[in-house]
């Protein structure tokens, strides 16, 4: 291979090589190289997202910890904090959805507790083509047993997520994992190799193998059919050693014997020891014979880049090194010190004290950065011209909405989560199937709340309304179970940004989810970015992932969907301008992805939802539900299904909801901004009092066993519920691979 | 009153036990499964989790952790021991009960609330309760089919020693069992989780009698 | 290590004990196109490398197979 | 099933793939008591009765192993 094969092989342009070239003042080698290559790539270096990524406001009264982390912290109070983070293992899972999944949970784990967090909670944002298709069948299938068989094992509970299904993720699935973890505010951890020269470099966790070497420049390239032969290249969890690593690490913080710990991600020990390096302005030298080995004959370079799973680096100084060792050793984990801080500002790697490469960490830290041209893609037009006046009206609205339920993207979600141990640990108040996941904190009345909201579809009709739409989203989850939203991670999930078209919609949806943000007071303390989300077949949605934490002073006071009692007055309450134009009705019933979504009134979300929160808050409603997909007949049903108990609309209340709309418009109309909430009789005067100026209508009454919305649907709570508890897997018979 | 939690590399509800033994108002004690000792507890809690990753089976080598021994010789002599989830696994492969658990017969791992009977209230565990009594308490395993031979099975009905059923069984147990104890009734092997329902704050109390009974229990005998 | 003896155990589930895995694998080959299989049993295989054999049935015994619902078998291949 | 052929396929992690559950095992074997054990490797054994072997390639590139991290080998047994 000639030079120019051999970096382009390695992922980098002809520009980057000569940048490097500039950088070095002289040809890299090989090793030096391959820093380069896993540094610069997307997953590490955000080289085409980063001037997006500052759009981003970052700062707000409750943030302790911004982006450029492991993880974002936020205050929740009395001297606790929460940090978490989003993260991809889209291109892992593609080839080997068990083990893609189960190391993403583990890798996301890490970050957190290189934070110093303890992981109290899991979340994940999944996508994948239409369950026809075996093969979508058997990813979605072996994700989910992935991130279970991590997750469960870990003894971290998974809590909450996303799941849909569509044809724009055939072949590139998206797996977005998240964790959050609980730490005192004044004991966070940053991984800045500070106090500098003289202190040793530790590596502890699991041995060294080969595993995914060049991944992280495998997970920034399109997939082909070029990629299934770089199937060695797949890592393999090992929960059981994650949970150790967690153990250790929090002890060795406890007892204060580290000065900066940082997780091993993408390119290993070279890039964490890197990153460490630039934050700290101080350089690090490795001796990669020392670090211990899975295999023999591992070449210097390999061992310095390896992906090998649940490892850990820290910065100890010297007269702790012996102690940190030692609780290694009673965790049962492999430890040795690999290295040093030195004032050289070079990452250098020896082998047996023979040099064998040194780059700046700074040059490492600081990838090119692109800004790529932006091009309004040409299928928008078309997309936008849709009128929804001209599809059939349906005549049986009952089999509609028993349809829309049974849909895989409508149906209960329960044949996943049960999946997920959900309440280990002991914190979980609301358990997955809610709005959002509650949990509590232990000796306090605190508590938080987590969603993962995503907007695959309305970002590809409408790329800034639908990133707005799926912050906005989180918003109203958070609200609805009475929690306060304070801050959000992200995961940007996207085909390819040297195409024009592909980079427009990455740089709406930036913008988008940005004026959400500042309107809703909701900063992004963290996140990543997964580009290339290609097939031969084209690229995904344009899909951003938002997973938002909100917080409780009094944990106790919370609110779940589903109805309570029998005789509760049902209020509607926030905007009615539903529409079909994007809708899952359209995809469900009319087999269109068409229209243009209704803008979100981002102020008046949250006026609303802040209220929605507040009569939470205050004990006035415990039961309340945003209106999502599917839109009012679906949240209606939710409640319905969820609360065994039926609900009658009254008749004259229905008339001004249907003036001048269709049935299925008004039923299953889309928008955003509205909530449906339930109080018993006597609170009914206190809720009315409350709502003030907000536009609410008292709709119906709960009872029975019944859904009647008179003239237009009337179906029994069981025959609702037979349709939505679906099981996903039903066709689960193992197809294909592994079998568990 | 001290009752003392397991703890095996890999275990993960040993904090979850803890936290309830001390709202059941006894004194929780760590056992960490490289020390040979009890640190004089007067019961033991074996918690859920993945002991050793589950590599293996379930359990197969926690049970050579150093702290089994003395542990064996106090269930042997009487001591009451409760094990839950994989501490359940664990007892049966070091022979402290009898059977063994199974892969679910749905091959999927199962998290949910099931509502189960409560068939014995003779044993240290149970006491508390009201025979028949109908709780719901959370699962969440993988291997929580219980199987044991015909004879084996037959033994615990007619010796009473099914101390809870599943009303809605979630693994496919033999005879919908959800938990049994021992010959003598001090040692108990439960499949669900009382620990994650012993705490108002989490929505439900109905498990925390298990780890009350013991102390009722002690309570009678000093 | 020298002279290693590598060393094969099977595992298998007793006659006549459910093996649900065995059966989910049985029900998914016609559904795959396979056609004209009977029963389908699933154990587990351990290979490992000792000193000396002396020990290997003892392993076996105590922790490599459950009495209670397996049934193994050893040899050594080299 | 008449004429039923035995076959017994051999399941295992691919070399210089991860096998956590052969590194657990190996950890704790001394504590355990037993010494002189070294590398560790756990996979499965897959028994099965087919009409013919013509599709046992087949079944174990498609659902008994998964060939991105385990390699296997198969032979009739009777
Ligand atoms: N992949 C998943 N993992 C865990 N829980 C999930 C997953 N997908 C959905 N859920 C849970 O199912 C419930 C319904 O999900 P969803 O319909 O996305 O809710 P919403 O519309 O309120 O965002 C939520 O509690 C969610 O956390
Ligand atoms: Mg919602």
């Amino acid at each position: 291979m000639n030079i120019q094969e051999t970096y382009t092989s390695l992922g980098l342009s002809d520009f980057e090589y000569d940048r490097i070239l500039e950088l070095m003042g002289r040809p890299p080698n090989y090793l030096e190289l391959s820093l380069f290559s896993v540094m610069w790539s997307e997953h590490c270096g955000y080289k085409n997202s980063r001037p997006l990524l500052r759009r981003f406001p970052n700062t707000g009264p409750r943030v302790l910890q911004g982006p450029g982390e492991n993880a974002g912290v936020i205050e929740v109070g009395e001297g606790w904090a929460l940090a978490f983070k989003m993260e991809s293992h889209n291109h892992p899972s593609a080839v080997e959805p068990y083990e893609g999944a189960a190391t993403g949970v583990g890798g996301i784990i890490r970050d957190v507790i290189a934070m110093g967090a303890r992981p109290v909670a899991l979340l994940n944002a999944l996508r994948f083509g239409p369950l026809d298709d075996e093969r979508n069948r058997y990813l979605f299938r072996e994700v989910v047993r992935g991130i279970g068989g991590y997750g469960n094992a870990i003894g971290v509970p998974t809590v909450g997520g996303e799941v849909e299904f569509s044809p724009a993720y055939s072949g590139n699935p998206l797996v977005n994992a998240m964790c959050v973890g609980l730490i005192r505010a004044d004991e966070v951890v940053r991984a800045k190799a500070e106090a500098g020269e003289g202190n040793l470099v530790v590596l502890f966790g699991a041995k060294t193998g080969r595993d995914g070497i060049h991944g992280a420049t495998f997970a920034s390239d399109e997939l082909t059919e070029e990629s299934e032969a770089k199937r060695s290249n797949v890592q393999v969890g090992d929960p059981f050693a994650g949970k150790m690593l967690i153990e250790c690490s929090l002890r060795l913080l406890e007892r204060n014997l580290l000065v900066a710990l940082q997780d091993l991600g993408a390119a290993g020990i070279a890039s964490s020891a890197s990153e460490m390096a630039a934050r700290g302005g101080v350089g690090i030298e490795l001796d990669a014979e020392k670090v211990p080995l899975r295999e023999e004959g591992m070449e210097a370079w390999e061992v310095v880049i390896s992906e090998s799973q649940e490892r850990m680096l820290a910065v100890v100084e010297p007269e702790k090194a012996d102690e940190v060792l030692k609780v290694c050793e009673r965790y049962e984990l492999d430890a040795a010190v690999v290295g040093r801080v030195t004032s050289h500002g070079e990452l250098r790697v020896f082998d047996n004290g023979e040099p064998i490469g040194s780059v700046p960490a700074e040059a490492l830290a600081d990838a090119p950065v692109y800004e790529r041209e932006v091009r309004r893609p040409a299928y928008l037009d078309g997309a936008h011209r849709f009128d929804p006046d001209a599809l059939p009206e349906p005549d049986d609205y009952n089999e509609v909405l028993l349809r829309m339920l049974a849909h895989p993207n409508l149906c209960s979600r329960a044949s996943v989560y049960e999946q997920y141990d959900s309440e280990v640990g002991s914190d979980t108040v609301v358990r997955p199937g809610a709005d959002a996941a509650v949990l509590r904190i232990k000796g306090t009345k605190l508590g938080f709340a987590v969603t993962a909201d995503v907007s695959g579809r309305h970002c590809y009709l409408d790329p800034r309304g639908g990133g707005a739409a799926a912050v906005a989203e989180a918003y109203r989850n958070l609200s609805c179970v009475g929690a306060e939203p304070v801050a959000l991670t992200d995961c940007l999930n996207f085909g390819s940004p040297e195409k024009p078209d592909g980079y427009y919609g990455l740089s709406e949806c930036v913008d988008g989810m940005a004026e959400a943000c500042e309107v809703l007071g909701t900063p992004v303390v963290s996140g990543n970015v997964s580009l290339f989300n290609e097939t031969e077949r084209g690229a995904i949605y344009p899909t951003p992932a938002v997973g938002m934490v909100g917080v409780f002073e009094d944990v106790s006071r919370h609110a779940t969907p589903g109805f309570k009692r029998e005789g509760d007055m049902v209020v509607h309450l926030g905007d009615y301008r539903p529409t079909l134009a994007g809708s899952d009705y359209l995809e469900i019933v009319h087999g269109k992805v068409a229209g243009k979504p209704e803008q979100p009134r981002l102020p008046r979300e949250k006026e609303y939802a802040d209220l929605v929160k507040s009569l939470v808050a205050e004990g006035i409603v415990d039961t309340a539900h945003d209106v999502s997909g599917g839109g009012l007949a679906v949240a209606l049903a939710e409640m319905s299904i969820t609360g065994g108990i039926g609900m009658t609309f009254d008749r004259v209340e229905v008339e001004p909801m249907l003036s001048g709309r269709r049935g299925d418009q008004a039923l299953f109309g889309e928008c955003g901004g509205h909530f449906v909430v339930a109080v018993p009789e006597e609170r009914w005067d206190a809720l009315q009092e409350a709502l003030g100026g907000v536009p609410y209508d008292q709709i119906g009454r709960t009872g029975g066993d019944r859904l009647d919305v008179p003239g237009l649907l009337d179906v029994a709570v069981d025959d609702l519920r037979a349709a939505h508890e679906r099981d996903l897997f039903e066709q689960h018979a193992p197809e294909g691979g592994h079998l568990g | 009153m001290r009752i003392g939690v397991t703890v095996f590399p890999g275990s993960n509800c040993d904090r979850d036990a803890l936290h309830a033994v001390e709202r059941a108002g006894a004194t929780p004690v760590e056992l960490w499964h490289a020390e040979a000792e009890l640190k004089a507890v007067d019961a033991v809690v074996v918690p859920g989790g993945f002991s050793y990753g589950d590599y293996l089976r379930p359990g197969a080598i926690a049970r050579f952790a150093k702290v089994m021994g003395p542990l064996e010789e106090f269930a042997k002599g009487g001591g009451p021991v409760l094990g839950v989830c994989n501490g359940f696994q664990v007892l049966l492969e070091a022979h402290l009960l009898p059977g063994a658990l199974l892969r679910n017969t749905g091959m999927r791992f199962v998290s949910r609330r099931v509502r189960t009977r409560i068939e014995k209230t003779d044993t240290p565990w149970t006491a508390l309760y009201g025979e028949g009594e109908t709780i719901t308490l959370p699962v969440a395993h993988n291997e929580g089919n219980y199987y044991a031979d015909e004879g084996t099975i037959r033994e615990l009905e007619e010796e009473g020693r099914v101390v809870l059923r599943y009303l809605e069984n979630p693994n496919g147990s033999a005879n919908d069992i959800a938990g049994i104890c021992n010959e003598a009734r001090n040692v108990v092997g439960l499949m669900p989780h009382p620990e994650r329902v012993s705490d108002p704050a989490l929505g439900s109390e109905e498990g925390l009698r298990v780890f009350r009974s013991v102390l009722a229990a002690a309570g009678a005998k000093v | 290590m020298k002279n290693a003896l590598k060393v094969r155990v099977l595992v298998r589930p007793k006659r006549g004990i459910l093996d649900p895995q065995g059966e989910a694998v049985k029900r998914a080959l016609p559904a795959l196109g396979f056609s004209g299989v009977g029963a389908v049993h699933i154990g587990r295989l351990i290979e490992l490398e000792v000193e000396s054999a002396d020990e290997v049935e003892g392993m076996c015994r105590r922790l490599l197979a459950n009495p209670t619902t397996e049934e193994y078998e050893w040899e050594v291949v080299s």
